[in-house]
């Protein structure tokens, strides 16, 4: 019982990750029709923007330590950032201690400033091309992409922990009547999961409540006749761009201190991502949240001991099986239209 | 036109003569006639250095997750090219047992090298090391930075008749059941893991313990889950259950989470890479090491660290134990000569894999200035029960039998306070030679055969 | 000329000229001058160019005709790779049954996955054969470890039960592939002053095969079966409605493809016997959509460049290092030297993948037709302007 | 008996009715009309037809054969052509080799492995696409690509190609949409040029009454999923129903 509560936990935390990530891509996907291969690389530039940002508050100045000695037997030069000299060392350690969520702030504006280059230096182009072509093309610029990020920052992960106030287990089973310890969950995990659902609703907020939105959702129904109304849909298409790209962005920054970004972290989500959003539906912004939940559930499901040893290898392809499975019992995904790419 | 005989023509080689050309025969650019090489009358062994220099191939990951690991490897090999050659301060060839080596290359022959890119999968590995030996003419491949790549270069090296010197490769097969003649392994292995680590993990955290393996799904995984487990059974550990990965998991929080549940109070982490930086990350956001398990508290282990996981893990590795082949701060004489010229060079300490890289080049070299001769099986015989010290692991034999080194072993744990970006393990222990020895025939290396030297040619 | 019209038997005769006289073609420059860097003739890299070639010919069967975008063709040639060298393992060290093994495992494999696949179209079918490889990769390098070697691969070994041949040479060593005597390694040189060619057995048996299969994807292109293919992506519903059942054509030409995609695996595995699961990541199923696209997908030769380009660029360019570079521009003063190192060293050696997609996005974006796409718009270059000229002179003609 | 029957079908997409209690009997070799306005369920009604669509309720036979549950092709092969609203044509291939796809499926049926012999080895089949593109008068742009052609070319061509099949039955969907005055002329004479000299059936839903009127024989009127009316043009034209479904006219 404890067992299956945790990955029920679990799961929507994997998932959340896989939610965010899946509702940009359909976000580009319904709204400019174009099929975003970048789409993982943008998540992984998002990641890097809090790595830089947490460079950027480490900037530091060397002192010479004389007590202590380097490798090499010379004194040791110690890093000491601005920041200490300018606001002391505790609110110095505070702020470099926050660089994460710092991070949001820093990432929306780069992230959106990306995503309308992209869009209006690329993606613009491929608008009346194939989908094969954008596929492609989508797929070069992420080879790129991460080819830059490793030139600066090496093929090592980055570690990039999370304020320490978020740092240990929150004890859920206690609160439900378990014993200790049988289930926690991390703080920061909660936060993602939390942050997650915030950005999703207020994706949907935006959609449905706004004027924006609400045209924006009719472009999506039926570009041409929108185009017809004498209704500018790029400048507004440009700008879903942009958000889109902040979301994925958003979702890489939060997801810094959960596992250490890597260059090559968007490739890992890419295809998973794409799985994620054909099973949810091409184009259906509910279908792309509700398969990421349901993916990052049942693969949380299939990484119990109990189950791999029932079915080895199960962890190993869950993700997939799970795919063709729907795939193929239904054509369209769980919540997809009609006579969407299918030539 | 000089043309050779139809039998001779389509003579049995993968000789290349490259040697003779690329050094030689610039001389011979006016030589208006063309020549055809055959097999039989030319060299003895495949690539024979017939100039004045000697090709050695890096074949080091430079794309791909281990990037850095492979550029920290080619560094090393940088450096040990320029010791060879009688440039710097000759770093380890000072301190070496072996006198062998005179800073005039190998054999008199200046050593060049050649590059390639491994990226980590065994087809790329092997490309690029045959694009050494074919296009290059290199006589020695070495480098890499894992066990399927270390496998699949020495078959392939043992195929052409050339030595491989393996790079970073920690799983028991190399020099296991995937033995071959003409591959040599300086690393330790998950055995000498297992067997350095269980009895520090004795002494720290006594004998009643209850441990959860999880394990990477593919072979240096298996070995390394096998020689852990056995270990630290054999001191009275209780394996309480053990869990299969995926290499292509990158969050391991559904792992992780049910750990505790199981009653387990201590984690083992068969993780190397990128996985092993993100489970360990997620068991310590799990909050695992701050819990109390059956009164005793949670302790994590990595059977295998290196410092550039250790970097990307950051803090999390505190308190951490492991093992390592090597570790910078070493006091002998030799490691300090080797991270003086290294750090010198570069600006910051060699990581173990730079480490095992340059001492396997000086291994080669010093044994082809034993033996006299590049042919593999001369130098097959050269570093045979070869024994040698001053390469900062202390009194260490090739033993002839698998090709492996023994060694002492470090047993080391994450720094609680580290004084810079490098500074990020502590040596524990020194784990003696005697400790992790092991018969050529132990059940964890069955299977497999060494087979003899192929020269080639 | 074998039953193909003019225009296809010129190229067929170049792409078999290029094939023979690939050992000079691909070593242009001296042994020993700094250029020699750049020559790609010796067998292993010649194996693969026409390897990889076999592969791209046969995914451009399916991609290039129906439109079909499949993001999981790398598996068939894992599973081609794995029969052969289990053939190699358990049978003979001759490559004939291995490689009819590889081709017959693979189609099947093909007919199972496409079968399934192609119940869906468009995205979703890329996605359920990026599905389908994605399982085999990961099960390959996992729990099928006793059948497929796992992370190391599966290798011969010195006590392989071979049936017809023997499990050790009389050195003790493992035998290598061959054809009736011949073994795939043999190669013979030759030197003409300082250059040195390389004329190697196994590489002329995959150009002979490469050859054979360009030959029969000539004839596919030109037959009604290739025809129909074409309709399929240009109208598949207007096909259906004219009477014709789009499934079987489309299954016919995925395992087509799927067996090409296994014979070049065979082969692979022949002239190297050794199969690891990364060759069925699905990156290198993107890899063969690369080579084709970039050469030109659903023309003849297009699939064939795109693989020679890669293939170079991963195993040439990658090889440049930052020594090379200082020693190609030690002439310039230093300050110019070093930034000229520093500018070029990003795009090659290490950052060819940087290259690669930045090519590859070029290709995308200006010549959706790939090389092919780009050499017929030079030479219209040049037609036109010898139009031109023709032009010119015509108007001092009376007009008619 | 006719041709074609059409007995009691209904079909339901979610909350709305498309099709009612449809009746219909097209005899052979008549030209038969179905009209309708805007919504009517015409185009349903059609995707019944060819197994596009499944109704819920009813039957269709083909000259004694169910259609319901067959694809497509094979309903294609029972006899049954279709001309769309839109021109359908292979647009990437030459216009020669449009025309050679369907006599292909003539001759070989719905799946032939011909993979090996090249086209230019299939006499028959060139000298039959080469003769229907006589009959189109579009022999001289045979080696035209078929996406290049004038809107009216396309339909000519793709009414060509059922043609080439030689069906039993030619359903053809609103061919003159969105055409020009002189091309829905055009189209018209072709079309009764078709209907003159062979033997064939033709259903045609349309929307513009001058064509219905000049080609058909007879006229079934189709409101809200349901036929009102079915009978000659000369008795729809007056017919008050009819004026009142298209007009909104109470009778």
């Amino acid at each position: 019982m404890e067992a299956i509560i945790l990955q029920i936990l679990n799961g929507l935390d994997k998932g959340s990750a896989y939610a965010l990530i899946a509702l940009g891509l359909t976000l580009i996907f319904g709204t400019l029709g174009v099929v975003n291969f970048a789409h993982g690389a943008l998540f992984m530039i998002g990641a890097f923007c809090a790595v830089t940002l947490s460079r950027i508050l480490t900037l530091s100045h060397e002192v010479i330590d004389p007590t202590r000695v380097d490798f090499l037997g010379n004194p040791l030069k110690v890093d000491v950032p601005y920041l200490y000299d300018w606001f002391g060392v505790e609110t110095g350690d505070m702020i470099i201690d926050w660089a994460v969520p710092l991070s949001i702030l820093f990432a929306i504006p780069v992230m959106i400033g990306i995503g309308v280059i992209m869009e209006r230096g690329l993606i613009k182009h491929f608008y009346k091309r194939p989908h094969a072509d954008q596929i492609l093309v989508t797929f070069g610029l992420a080879i790129v992409l991460q080819e830059i990020i490793k030139y600066f920052y090496g093929a090592n992960p980055i570690p990039t922990p999370a304020p320490d106030a978020f740092v240990g287990s929150f004890d859920f089973g206690v609160l439900i009547g378990f014993e200790a310890n049988q289930i926690i969950y991390p703080y920061w995990r909660l936060v993602y999961f939390a942050f997650a659902c915030l950005v999703i609703g207020a994706v949907f907020a935006f959609l449905q409540f706004t004027t924006f939105g609400m045209v924006v959702r009719a472009g999506m129904a039926d570009r041409e006749t929108v185009g017809l109304l004498g209704i500018n849909i790029d400048k507004r298409f440009t700008i879903m761009f942009g958000l889109a790209a902040a979301v994925a962005g958003l979702a890489g920054v939060m997801y810094t201190p959960i596992n250490s970004p890597n260059y090559h972290m968007g490739m890992d989500f890419l295809v998973l991502s794409f799985v994620v959003v054909v099973v949810g539906g091409m184009g259906s912004l509910p279908g792309a949240v509700l398969a990421g939940f349901l993916l990052g559930i049942l693969e949380s499901f299939a990484s119990m001991a109990q189950v791999i040893d029932l079915i080895p290898g199960i962890n190993q392809v869950i993700i997939y099986l799970v795919a063709i499975i729907i795939l193929l019992t239904r054509p369209r995904g769980l919540m997809g239209r009609k006579g969407v790419m299918e030539d | 036109m000089p043309f050779t005989k139809w039998e001779d023509f389509m003579s049995k080689s993968d000789v290349t003569r490259r040697g003779v050309l690329r050094t030689g025969a610039v001389a011979g650019a006016g030589l208006a006639v063309p020549t055809l090489f055959t097999a039989s009358s030319a060299a003895a062994f495949t690539n024979e250095p017939t100039g004045s220099s000697v090709t050695l191939g890096f074949n080091v990951p430079q794309t791909g997750p281990y990037a850095d690991e492979g550029a920290d490897e080619l560094r090393a090999y940088e450096l040990a090219v320029e010791h060879l050659n009688g440039g710097g301060d000759g770093g380890m060839m000072t301190t070496f047992s072996s006198k062998a080596l005179q800073g005039n290359g190998i054999l008199g022959k200046k050593v060049e090298y050649v590059t390639g890119d491994t990226q980590t999968k065994s087809d790329a590995a092997r490309a690029s090391a045959k694009s050494m030996i074919e296009k290059d003419g290199a006589v020695m491949i070495t480098g890499g930075s894992s066990s399927g790549v270390a496998v699949a270069v020495q078959a392939l090296c043992q195929e052409a008749g050339i030595i491989f010197m393996a790079g970073l490769t920690h799983s028991n097969d190399t020099t296991g059941k995937d033995k071959r003649a003409n591959g040599f392994r300086h690393f330790f292995n998950s055995y000498m893991s297992g067997a350095a680590l269980a009895p520090v993990l004795k002494n720290a955290y006594g004998t009643d313990r209850k441990a959860y393996h999880l394990t990477a799904d593919y072979n240096w995984g298996y070995t390394t889950e096998e020689a852990v487990k056995s270990s630290t059974e054999a001191m009275g550990w209780e394996t309480v259950n053990t869990v299969l990965t995926p290499l292509t998991q990158t969050d391991f929080s559904s792992y992780i989470a049910p750990v505790l549940q199981s009653g387990a109070d201590v984690l083992v982490l068969n993780h190397y890479g990128g996985n092993m930086v993100n489970s360990l990350t997620n068991a310590v956001q799990f909050g695992l090491r701050d819990k109390q398990v059956n009164g005793k508290n949670f302790e994590i282990v990595v059977p295998l660290y290196s410092r550039l996981m250790a970097k990307g893990a950051g803090a999390n590795v505190k308190g951490i134990f492991g093992s390592t082949n090597w570790h910078w701060s070493l006091q002998d004489e030799g490691s300090k000569a080797f991270v003086r010229s290294f750090g010198t060079k570069y600006g910051f300490p060699p990581s173990q894999a730079a480490h095992t890289c340059y001492v396997q080049a000086l291994l080669y070299a010093d044994a082809v200035e034993r033996a006299g001769s590049f042919n593999p099986c001369a130098v097959d015989e050269a570093l045979a029960d070869f024994e040698f010290d001053g390469m900062g692991n202390g009194p260490t034999l090739y033993r002839a039998e698998d090709h492996q080194c023994f060694k002492d072993v470090l047993v080391v744990k994450g720094k609680e306070n580290p004084s810079s970006e490098f500074d990020l393990l502590e040596i524990v222990e020194v784990t003696p030679v005697e400790q992790v020895t092991y018969a050529p025939d132990h059940p964890q290396f069955a299977g497999g055969a060494l087979g003899t030297c192929n020269p080639g040619a | 000329m074998f039953g193909l019209n003019k225009k296809d038997t010129t190229l067929l005769i170049i792409v078999a000229a290029l094939c023979a006289f690939a050992p000079f073609l691909l070593n242009p420059f001296p042994e020993g001058s700094d250029m020699a860097q750049f020559n790609a003739g010796y067998p292993d890299l010649m194996q693969r160019f026409v390897i990889f070639g076999i592969f791209a010919i046969g995914f451009n069967i399916l991609f290039g005709l129906t439109g079909y975008l499949s993001f999981g063709h790398a598996a068939f040639l894992g599973v081609g790779s794995y029969a052969a060298v289990w053939m190699f393992k358990l049978l003979s060290m001759n490559i004939i049954p291995a490689i009819i093994l590889a081709v017959v495992v693979s189609g099947l494999f093909a007919l199972l996955i496409g079968f399934i696949s192609l119940r869906r179209s468009g995205i979703y079918f890329s996605i359920l054969t990026l599905a389908f490889a994605q399982m085999s990769f990961a099960l390959a390098y996992s729990v099928l470890t006793p059948i497929t070697g796992g992370e190391t691969g599966l290798q011969l070994a010195l006590d392989d039960p071979r049936i017809l041949g023997i499990s050790q040479t009389a050195q003790g060593n493992i035998p290598v592939p061959g054809l009736f005597g011949m073994e795939m390694r043999d190669s013979f040189e030759w030197a003409v002053g300082s250059w040195l060619f390389t004329f190697n057995f196994g590489y002329y048996i995959c150009a002979l095969i490469m050859l054979i299969s360009f030959y029969v994807s000539i004839r596919i292109f030109r037959s009604p079966f290739g025809m129909m293919l074409r309709a399929i992506k240009s109208n598949q519903q207007r096909l259906n409605y004219t009477g014709l059942n789009s499934r079987p054509y489309t299954l016919a030409a995925f395992v087509i493809s799927g067996m090409y995609a296994g014979l070049a695996g065979g082969l692979m595995a022949s002239m190297d016997p050794l199969a690891g699961a990364e060759r069925m990541f699905w990156t290198a199923s993107g890899e063969v959509v690369l080579m084709t696209i970039l050469g030109g997908a659903g023309t003849l030769i297009g699939p064939i460049l795109g693989a020679g380009m890669i293939k170079y660029m991963e195993n040439i360019i990658s090889k440049i290092n930052e020594t090379i570079l200082h020693e190609w521009f030690y002439w310039m003063p230093d300050g110019i030297e070093d930034l000229l190192v520093a500018m070029v060293y990003p795009f090659i050696g290490k950052g060819w993948h940087l290259t690669l997609g930045i090519i590859f996005m070029l290709v995308v974006i200006f010549l959706p037709g790939g090389l092919v796409e780009g050499g017929q718009r030079i030479a219209n270059l040049f037609r036109r302007r010898k139009a031109k000229k023709d032009d010119t002179k015509g108007t001092t003609e009376p007009a008619e | 008996m006719g041709i074609l029957e059409v007995k009691n079908v209904g079909k339901r997409f979610g909350g709305l009715q498309a099709l009612g209690d449809v009746n219909l009997s097209v005899a052979e070799n008549s030209v038969h009309a179905i009209i309708g306005p805007n919504g009517a369920g015409k185009s349903t009604l059609l995707n019944c037809f060819v197994g596009k669509l499944i109704p819920d309720t009813g039957s269709v036979m083909f000259d004694g054969q169910s259609v319901l549950g067959r694809s497509p092709h094979e309903i294609n092969q029972m006899g049954i052509s279709r001309v769309f609203q839109t021109p359908e044509i292979f647009a990437d291939l030459s216009v020669m080799e449009n025309m050679m796809i369907p006599c292909f499926a003539k001759r070989d049926g719905a799946f032939e492995m011909n993979a090996i012999s090249s086209i230019g080895s299939q006499k028959d089949i060139l000298e039959r696409a080469e003769h229907m593109l006589e009959d189109m008068n579009m022999a001289d742009k045979q080696h035209m690509h078929a996406g290049s052609l004038s809107r009216g070319d396309k339909r000519r061509l793709e009414i060509g190609m059922c043609l080439s099949q030689e069906p039993r039955l030619l359903l053809l969907d609103e061919p003159t949409a969105g055409m020009a005055r002189a091309d829905t002329n055009n189209t018209i004479d072709l079309l009764k040029q078709i209907k003159d000299t062979r033997d064939i059936t033709i259903a045609i839903i349309e929307h513009d009454m001058h064509v219905v009127f000049s080609l058909a024989e007879r006229i079934t009127v189709l409101a809200q999923g349901t036929p009102l009316v079915e009978d000659t043009p000369e008795n729809i034209k007056g017919h008050p129903k009819v004026r009142e479904a298209y007009l909104g006219e109470s009778a």
